[in-house]
């Protein structure tokens, strides 16, 4: 049974997903994470609001794929990945990721490809909602 | 032959003006092939649909892959997520 | 008046440090955390409990340099950084730092950089207990 | 000549069997300087001491700096925090 959490969910992720407290274990001395947040500007627009669009069965199986993926970095260790979906306004959190190894590169390396990764690949599309009105899908990032 | 449903997502199901069609496909085809049949039936939006990846199942394709009318077929515009 | 957060605390960190949740803010969209764990094994050698000692005055100082360092990144980044003394046991969490940046490479460039230079210059020092009764001050890793 | 405070920490505490000295300084040293007055006053544990580096003040210092007797001088055995 895999150690391993990855989820799509709907709106914001919750305060309780930020935090990796629990990955803390004896054998993991080093946790890298990464959080995104949505930004209120673009490109120097404002931004009011967005919508992220998911093809979520796609998407689930995706995060189960990248983590394997990164696992060339510490075949040992643990991934906790959450994407949000739907409306979200800025200062609120769409991703995390939280990676736990023995060593500390190994974390930050399999953490940078995990959102790197869900940035290439991962069928979530951002529809952002200016403040003049007018609204844009992205083209990655 | 098969009759193969094709969805459509963000940007994609905006311009075409649906979340879907059912397209008849060869019972083996690449990710060109889909793109043009999809391309066929909106060819007023063919230039969004050539920037479009195509996943079969759940997976990205690059060679050809056996389609039968079970298949789920999915135009994967640039995606944007994080 | 600085936003930046850094601290020298006693004894392994509350899991209130372990979370970035503080940092997010809606002109930030990315978010970098390390979190240091304390091991149960080193070099090949079961770890007990190990004991952190400290020159604190120099330590809460340097901290605050190393943010300034790390801000080369990026100018506007937000740097919150603890780190724990005293006794700990494997599982517990002795280092947290957590950067806010607009966007993530900086974020993950910075937080790199603090936990790099924590490691070469914080006058910290790790005393390892063993569980053949014998202990080893570390030097450096 | 100022009379100067030097604070042990970790192996060098434990080696040194104390947490402090205070030791005659010139009024102005470098790191090599104060490494040297330390061993002389501790012979045995020379090599330990070679090995550290020296803050005063609470700042690593590279180049000779002024020393007074308000002065805070500590021995920094190679850290490892983290």
């Amino acid at each position: 049974m895999s150690r391993h959490v990855h989820r799509i969910i709907d709106g914001p992720l919750p305060t309780a997903l930020l935090t990796p407290a629990a990955l803390t274990a004896p054998e993991h001395g080093a946790i890298a994470s990464f959080i995104g947040v949505v930004r209120n500007h673009h490109n120097g627009r404002g931004v009011t609001h967005l919508v992220y669009d998911c093809y979520r069965p796609m998407a689930e199986k995706l995060l189960a794929d990248l983590i394997a993926e990164a696992m060339r970095f510490d075949a040992d260790l643990i991934a906790h990945v959450h994407h949000g979906i739907g409306h979200m306004i800025p200062g609120q959190p769409s991703v995390a990721i939280h990676v736990a190894t023995a060593h500390r590169v190994a974390a930050f390396d399999a953490c940078r490809h995990l959102i790197e990764r869900i940035k290439e690949d991962l069928p979530v599309w951002k529809q952002e909602f200016y403040d003049d009105g007018t609204s844009l899908w992205l083209k990655g990032s | 032959m098969p009759e193969v449903t094709v969805l459509y997502f963000a940007q994609a199901r905006d311009r075409l003006g649906r979340d879907c069609d059912t397209l008849v496909l060869p019972a083996s085809a690449d990710a060109a092939a889909v793109l043009a049949a999809i391309s066929a039936r909106h060819p007023a939006n063919s230039a969004l649909i050539a920037r479009c990846r195509v996943a079969v199942d759940c997976q990205f394709i690059a060679g050809p892959v056996p389609l039968s009318p079970q298949s789920e077929i999915a135009l994967i515009p640039p995606v944007s997520g994080g």
